[in-house]
């Protein structure tokens, strides 16, 4: 029997070392799916021929700036000093993720906005906005304001795009770089958690987009695109977990929490069956079927994708290189 | 000003601003990063000595804007050498307890119902005085008793001596270090005192019997403790429970509780049957070298083997060690030795090991300690003492007790089908008596027939809450006290004194002395003006400088020999005038002139009961710090150590929450969380003393953890000098669900109460008591 | 390379885990009730009664390499003088990426200031021209060691020389300044 | 819970409560596939017009009862390990009503919600959100009111099972339910009937009902399986196993302290006074009673006369660990408490023998020979003198 005692805090529960909680998680998970809905819209319309989309799908791209300032808020409500992030754009830390995560995030607003104005302009035609009443003219005044950059703007639309398609990538990966750099938390440190959470990400995003009313093209388009994010997402888990059982003792403890540890049965459960397997059985019935994608499959993935990062970012913090940690 | 020259001004500053914060920024490379400097450093450092334990360390007390920030240890002191103990570093959590006793109280309904006026420092010492010499007048001076633990009792024993009552009672001695002192007394003609006389520092091979240094930190000990380590001592620990000393042994003996005494003469007998004794050591100093050789034959370690439970072949090994060590081996005389009964005897034991080894007077044994002489005030001189003390119920009883015993004190206050008690009245001066004492229902019980109870203190103890009336003490660090020039490798003399005022209406106790001097007619007992003035007068007539006290904290005065073959005399204040192998005067008072080993002596716990040990905590000095925030923050609660192989037999977790229970039934008031452990023997369960506590005063401390003491119902008194061993008690496991009501633990509180009677009242609680500081003696070192 | 380089080692065997360092810091540094920069931990292992202990007094390893100060988004964890591991206060923002980097559980969050904190190597007290931390001046076992390993005559230098000694979890990669004497 | 599907010892309690999954998904595949992620299909079970709801739970019950006796006769299941749900009656009263007014408003419960979300119903998800709110609420409200924690905490929190509560036999009680069961099938058919008529029926039902033939020929197969069950009285468990233990091993047992170790002198009380150390005199026949109070993994040494007993009754707790002592008290006597003779052993064994013989010493209670040093008065040296006293010191 070995006996660990430990004058930090009280050995498992220790308070004053809670790092990240739900916040964190629901930050993650929204940020993978605005990743997911940019690189998406930028996929739209750096296409050859666009076809004229849904207007489901021509708006889904304000979800974008939506969901990620929704979860910018629970970001902000972790910190613990949350009047000094301002500082955050003080300094650009290179070998920080987070620092970079915050300039990019910065970054993201313009270039999501700019192509969800665009991609709306172009499904509406006409003129936006009231047309009457006491906001009229100074909605009128905006939009001539506004057209010149428009105007710019569909010039560079390819470029509009394509940095949407770059900054989208680069909010899923930094998610998983974030928790992958960490070298004190085995279960994170993994080079493959950057592609996995932006892999995850896109899947999330099409599964959410599969919650509105699309065209039945658009469906099967996000149905097909969906079950190969998801059979990559279970190769990039498969090896995650060969990878930390591979390496050192830490990792492989890290990994017991998920394969026989306190996190087995809700990653198993919810992560695997309800996030990956049964969608991925779903999806590929009805489209064998030539059925449209509907939304239960959808409903799973989210709620994978939100498990995925739930149980990353507890296990993670639950496992560590000292052996106390690891025993929590 | 001109509207232009506002929007100016104003733009002006918005540059400026935008500038000093662009500057501000890595972008201009002047990002620069700092630390904070917490501010703690002192503007007056003030040197005192430490009053968390008894072992009296030399602080240095920093003191920022008028508060104490941090204590360190004063490098100057011979005791502290610069370095303090957690309890020490902690201080400051005992001056700025919230919950300490800020006025006079008097009790205003039933005794223990704890309803407390706040009165007046006149009013209250006017009841003082009144009821002590209603007593004497009545009763004599001999029915009023003094129970005293800490330093500033000196005070209260001064005016006791002048009140003329021998009644006058440490519960450190018969609940604590008695024993050892009377057993080394016995042999080699001296105490071990405190702190003691053991040369740690230079030991070649250090043997600890149930002491565990380390848990107990007495400063200095330790301090020696790590440097025989570095030196490479062999360190043989003798312990049911792995304590931290027995992880830093080479030899750990698990040993059956109770079984001590066989292993002691086990180990004699090997060193005498193959030579490793100091012959002429023996040759020269002892006497009755063959009535021990001859006693010795029969115990050898086989035969300890089924009694201890020691492999013979470890017992054979460590005997070795020891004889090979000599004389740089010191088998620890222990501190709290008040186990068994038979502690006398077996302090003997230890002592004659340490004879046989050679180690008295000897470099890494006992060192010879030398005093600096301080004169004494002069005084009218005490009132002859024509009674003698009320601790025993016949002067044949206990006959070699060379101190009042506390217990005793507390047994005469209650009234026998013989007659009347004799003590009407304590005085009860920084001594927790419910935690300190065992059997507290004999306490509650004395406490009950009392005519008058007064208690000074610091913090609203259990013991507060049962008194008439209540003194609020100042806290080391704000009073100054009697003169410290204990015996020790260097003579010296250090002072304590008052680095803050007193906070809220407290008063030093040399006040308080004097004050109820004063009103009960005593005041040529107390001429000086103040405890200042008191010392200066004394170390001027030692010669030395009162200031520079005050400024270094200590005066070292001249080294003295400290070992024989530097010069040391080799005295020994016994009859024969040597190392009494065979003590005449045990044999003088028929008890067993050489340790004996009795096989009744020892008996097992009843099935599914287990032995209660207990010790201390690095952190805490018992009940007397479990209140302070400081220290409670790295130990807020006692847990319960049980063996592994016993808590999977009652299906007990880690950290499940058990209740206490013991053989007559008493079951602790609170619960504590299981310790599941290999580190203890599976016949023992252990606990840190001084937790549990059921005084409401002490806000912190209440209810956490459980009370080893209220589980002390049974003790086992020596029959040679009256200590009580206290660890003859067996206790078993309930847990919550067999104990509480739906309600929780408050409710428990309540049904403790109401099962025990005298608790009840303690429930009850509505102001905060009085309290206290010290529980003193029960504590101690864990044993076998 | 110039200028100290701090370290900080432990004597395991003769560390009795008595926690003087704990309380030494406490207040010293004046640290928030139920937060410590250091703490005691213990390991024993074995079987009734062949155990075998360790005591370990554990603080921030001021690593050569230290994640917390990679992973720091606004520059307030920094290598400071000496080559020791500080935090401005100041430019904290509390979002815990350090602690969640640190592999030694050395840091927490100051409720008072919701600025991350940890062991300094008591630089204010080096600053004001002293040569100990606190928890090694108050040490009653004197297990505690600081100096500058660039100074080969140090005393930190010559127990690395003389001794055996371990840091914890070296796989982690962070080479920290913080030894332990077995 | 897992039990039946997973042997205990199979992988951790984690992957062990994974069993849960493909069970579950078995379970809505069923329930999906019998329509009941349909609101409106549950939902005319309260108009009643369709009583497929009622009769599937009725089914549902009676399967549950009988492949849970048949099992447990048949010992494939331990009905210890079996997860019983404690009785709470009023609080359980309270929250049924919750759940039927839930039920009612929702069309769906909380396990055919989750059917009918996987089924891509909108309203089901909106369902299942109520019923997260509802529980995170409740948790809530405890903490807020603690009033309530009365409510549900009310009851005797025991499990009581529905033959123990009534006292009657659980085959009476089998009988009686399958009685009930036929009856209302035959009445549901009826009841069905009768108010389709006010309605249209529902979509998805199916068309070929139940027949009250089949019904009843149903009814009568599970009679024949019950009496068959209370027929067959469980096989008694074997009777738990005794390891043998040496003498000499279980006195140094002794001197180590071996944590939860009873001895057992089954001579009983009528044997003579000489046991071995610490046992307990106790006749076999009163054994089990005093067992039953013993902490589970306790180890049992019992011993006879002359006999370590191979095995004990089958009614003495089995999870305790029994050890028969060999040779019983006279293997003891023969092993433990007769000297060895020190003459017939070589110089290194005489180690050994020492040891044996004072532990023989020790148990048989001959003491060492009394210290000479007693009897022999040593010279009086009285110097005398006062003796210095260094006094003082706390504890």
């Amino acid at each position: 029997m070995t006996e660990l005692e430990s004058g930090r805090n009280h050995l498992l529960i220790d308070p004053s070392l809670h790092v990240w909680g739900w916040q964190i998680a629901l930050y993650l998970f929204l940020g993978g799916i605005v990743a997911g809905i940019m690189v998406f819209t930028g996929l739209r319309f750096l296409g050859r021929t666009p076809r004229p989309p849904s207007l489901a799908m021509a708006l889904i791209p304000w979800f974008a700036p939506l969901l990620l300032s929704l979860g910018m808020l629970f970001l902000w409500l972790d910190l613990e000093h949350p009047f000094n992030a301002w500082r955050f754009y003080m300094v650009f830390q290179v070998s920080s993720p987070m620092s970079w995560g915050a300039w990019i995030l910065l970054a993201v607003y313009p270039s999501s906005v700019a192509l969800a104005w665009v991609s709306t302009r172009e499904a509406l035609g006409g003129p936006l906005g009231p047309r009457d009443g006491p906001w009229s003219s100074l909605w009128l005044w905006l939009t001539r304001r506004l057209a010149g950059v428009e105007g710019w703007l569909r010039a560079h639309l390819r470029g509009l795009a394509l940095s949407n398609l770059l900054l989208g990538s680069a909010l899923g990966i930094y998610t998983g770089i974030l928790l992958g750099t960490m070298a004190a938390r085995p279960l994170w440190n993994s080079p493959l958690l950057g592609p996995l959470f932006l892999v995850s990400g896109m899947s999330s995003a099409a599964a959410f987009m599969l919650l509105y009313p699309l065209s039945e093209r658009e469906r099967v388009f996000l149905g097909r695109t969906d079950l190969t994010l998801i059979l990559v997402e279970m190769g990039l888990l498969f090896l995650w977990m060969v990878g930390l059982a591979s390496a050192g003792a830490a990792s492989q403890s890290a990994l017991a929490l998920v394969t026989g540890g306190p996190f087995t049965a809700s990653f198993w459960s919810f992560v695997v069956a309800v996030g990956l397997v049964v969608p991925l059985v779903a999806e590929w019935v009805e489209l064998r079927h030539g059925q449209v994608p509907g939304r239960s499959a959808a409903v799973l993935v989210l709620i994978g994708g939100f498990a995925l990062r739930w149980i990353l970012v507890f296990a993670g913090q639950a496992s560590g290189w000292s052996s106390e940690m690891a025993l929590m | 000003m001109k509207r232009r020259t506002f929007i100016r001004l104003g733009s002006a500053g918005a540059i400026g601003a935008a500038t000093v914060s662009g500057l501000t920024t890595n972008w201009f490379g002047f990002y620069e990063s700092r630390g904070k400097d917490p501010q703690t450093e002192g503007e007056r450092v003030v040197p005192s000595f430490c009053e968390l334990c008894f072992w009296k360390c030399g602080i240095l007390v920093h003191v920022r804007e008028g508060r104490v920030t941090k204590i360190k240890g004063n490098p100057k002191d011979p005791l502290s050498n610069g370095h303090l103990c957690p309890r020490g570093a902690g201080g400051a959590g005992i001056l700025y307890d919230p919950d300490r006793l800020k006025k006079p109280l008097i009790r205003r309904s039933k005794r223990g119902g704890d309803a407390f006026e706040d009165v007046s420092w006149d009013a209250a010492l006017d009841v003082v005085a009144e009821n002590f010499e209603r007593i004497k007048a009545r009763w004599g001076a001999g029915a009023l008793a003094l129970f005293s633990h800490g330093y500033g009792g000196n005070w209260m024993k001064h005016l006791f001596r002048a009140y003329g009552s021998p009644n006058i009672a440490a519960p450190s001695y018969a609940q604590c270090r008695g024993p050892r002192d009377v057993g080394f007394d016995l042999t080699f003609g001296w105490g071990v005192g405190s702190p003691e006389n053991t040369d740690i520092a230079h030991t070649r091979c250090l043997v600890l019997v149930g002491s565990h240094l380390g848990e107990n930190m007495h400063n200095t000990q330790v301090q020696e403790f790590a440097q025989a380590i570095r030196r490479g001592a062999t360190i043989i620990v003798v312990d049911p429970r792995f304590s931290v000393a027995a992880g830093k042994s080479h030899e750990w003996l698990p040993i059956r509780p109770g079984t001590d005494l066989a292993l002691l003469l086990a180990w004699m007998h090997v060193l005498v049957e193959e030579g490793w004794y100091d012959k002429d050591y023996v040759e020269k100093y002892a006497f009755g070298f063959e009535q021990l050789q001859a006693h010795l034959r029969p115990y050898t370690p086989e035969w300890a083997y089924p009694r201890t439970g020691l492999d013979p072949e470890q017992i054979r090994r460590t005997a070795r060690m020891m004889g090979g060590a000599r004389p740089a081996v010191l088998v620890h005389p222990g501190r709290r030795v008040t186990w068994y009964g038979n502690d006398t005897q077996r302090s003997r034991a230890i002592a004659i090991l340490n004879a046989l080894l050679g180690s008295w007077g000897r470099k890494g044994g006992f060192f010879i300690p030398s005093a600096l002489e301080i004169p004494p005030y002069e005084y009218p001189g005490y009132v002859d003492r024509e009674v003698a003390p009320a601790d025993r119920s016949e002067p044949s009883q206990y006959p070699l007790a060379d101190e009042v015993l506390a217990q005793g004190l507390c047994q005469a206050t209650i009234p026998t089908s013989l007659g009347d008690s004799r003590i009407k009245g304590w005085m009860v001066y920084g001594s927790n008596l419910p935690l300190t004492l065992p059997n507290p229902r004999e306490v509650f019980r004395a406490v009950q027939e009392l005519e008058f109870l007064v208690t000074v203190d610091i913090l609203p103890s259990e013991i507060v809450g049962w008194s008439d009336v209540v003194l609020p003490e100042s806290t080391y660090l704000e009073r100054c006290d009697e003169l410290l020039a204990p015996p020790w490798r260097v003579p010296y003399v250090a002072v304590r004194q008052e680095v803050v005022p007193p906070m809220y209406e407290s008063r030093p106790g040399w006040w308080i002395a004097r004050e109820l001097g004063k009103r009960i007619g005593l005041p040529d007992f107390f001429p000086w003006a103040d405890s200042m003035e008191y010392a200066k007068t004394r170390l001027e007539k030692a010669g030395l400088d009162c200031h520079t006290l005050q400024r270094e904290g200590v005066i070292l005065g001249a080294p003295q020999p400290i070992y024989f073959e530097e010069g040391a005399p080799a005295v020994f204040y016994t009859p024969s005038g040597k190392i009494e192998l065979y003590s005449q005067r045990l044999a003088a008072h028929g008890f067993d002139p050489i340790p004996t080993w009795h096989d009744e002596e020892v008996e097992d716990p009843p099935p599914g009961y287990y032995r209660l040990l207990f010790g201390r905590s690095p952190v805490h000095s018992f009940g007397r710090t479990t209140n302070n925030r400081l220290l409670g923050q790295v130990m807020e609660e006692n847990a319960v150590w049980v063996n592994r192989r016993v808590a999977e037999q009652w299906g007990l977790a880690d950290g499940d929450r058990v209740y206490l229970q013991n053989q007559d039934g008493v079951r602790s008031s609170f619960s504590a969380p299981v310790k599941v452990t290999e580190r203890i023997h599976p016949d023992a369960v252990y606990l840190v003393h001084g937790f549990g506590r059921k005084a409401r005063g002490l806000s912190f401390a209440f209810g956490k953890g459980i009370d080893d003491a209220e589980l002390i119902t049974r003790y086992k008194t020596d029959p040679i000098m009256g200590g009580t061993g206290m660890n003859v008690n067996y206790v078993t496991f309930l847990r919550p669900s067999q104990v509480e009501p739906a309600s929780g633990e408050t409710g428990t509180v309540d049904t403790a109460a109401q099962s025990s009677g005298e608790t009840g009242m303690m429930g009850e609680k509505t102001t905060p008591g009085g309290g206290a500081a010290a529980t003193g003696t029960a504590g101690g070192e864990v044993t076998a | 390379m110039k200028g100290p380089r701090y370290a900080m080692v432990v004597d395991t065997r003769t560390c009795v885990g008595c926690a003087a360092c704990v309380i030494g810091c406490k207040a010293e540094n004046d640290t928030p009730d139920g937060y410590s920069r250091d703490w005691i931990h213990s390991l024993v292992a074995g079987e009734f009664p062949r155990l075998r202990m360790t005591i370990e007094s554990r603080r921030c390893n001021h690593c050569e390499k230290a994640p917390c100060v990679s992973v720091c988004p606004t520059g307030a964890s920094h290598v400071g003088p000496g080559g020791t591991v500080q935090v401005d206060p100041e430019k904290c923002s509390g979002c815990k990426a350090c602690i969640a980097a640190c592999p030694y559980g050395a840091r927490y969050v100051d409720p008072r200031s919701g600025a991350v904190d940890k062991c300094t190597f008591c630089w204010h007290r080096l600053e004001a021209g002293k040569t100990t931390t606190s928890c090694q001046e108050i040490c009653p076992t004197q297990s505690i060691v600081f100096g500058d390993l660039n100074d080969p005559e140090s005393e930190v230098s010559r127990l690395l020389k003389t001794r055996k000694w371990y840091v914890l979890q070296p796989d982690a990669g962070t080479a920290p300044k913080h030894f332990y004497l077995e | 819970m897992s039990t039946p599907l997973f042997p205990l010892a199979f992988g951790s309690e984690d992957w062990r409560l994974l069993s849960g999954l493909p069970v579950g998904f078995l379970f809505g595949f069923v329930l999906e596939r019998g329509g009941f992620g349909n609101a409106r299909r549950l939902a005319a079970q309260f108009y009643l017009r369709d009583m497929t709801v009622f009769k599937v739970m009725f089914t549902a019950i009676l399967t549950a009862m009988m492949g849970l006796f048949g099992l447990e006769a048949a010992g494939l299941v331990d009905r210890s390990h079996l997860w019983i749900n404690p009785t709470f009656l009023p609080a359980q009263a309270v929250g049924g009503f919750l759940l039927g007014v839930g039920f009612i408003l929702s069309g769906l419960c909380p396990g055919t919600a989750v059917v009918s979300m996987a089924s891509g119903r909108l309203d089901a998800l909106v369902a299942l959100l109520g019923i997260v709110v509802g529980i995170a609420g409740f948790a809530v409200g405890v903490d807020l009111f603690p009033s309530l924690e009365a409510l549900y905490q009310a009851g005797t929190g025991q499990v009581s099972l529905l033959p123990d509560a009534l006292g009657v036999p659980p085959l009476v009680l089998g009988l009686a339910i399958l009685g009930v069961a036929v009856l209302a099938f035959l009445g549901a058919e009826k009841v069905e009937t009768r108010f389709q008529g006010h309605g249209s029926p529902v979509e998805g039902t199916p068309s070929p009902r139940p027949r009250a033939e089949f019904a009843v020929a149903a009814a009568l197969g599970a009679a024949g399986v019950l009496a068959l069950v209370a027929a067959r009285p469980p096989s008694p468990p074997p009777p738990p196993a005794v390891e043998p233990v040496a003498p000499l091993e279980l006195a140094e047992a002794l001197i180590r302290r071996e944590a939860g170790l009873l001895i057992l002198d089954l001579r009983g009380e009528s044997a003579e006074t000489e046991r071995v150390p610490g046992a307990h005199p106790v006749r076999r026949e009163e054994a089990a009673g005093l067992l039953a109070q013993i902490p589970a993994g306790s180890t049992v040494v019992i011993y006879d006369g002359d006999a370590a007993p191979t095995e004990v009754p089958p009614d003495w707790p089995r999870l305790l660990r029994y050890r028969g002592l060999q040779g019983g008290w006279e293997g003891w006597k023969r092993e433990v408490l007769t000297p060895m003779p020190a003459s017939h052993f070589s110089l290194e064994e005489q180690g050994r023998v020492a040891r044996q013989n004072q532990i023989s010493a020790y148990f048989s209670g001959a003491s060492p020979a009394p210290p000479a040093a007693a009897t022999a008065p040593p010279p009086a040296v009285i110097t005398g003198g006062a003796t210095p006293k260094k006094k003082g010191g706390g504890c």
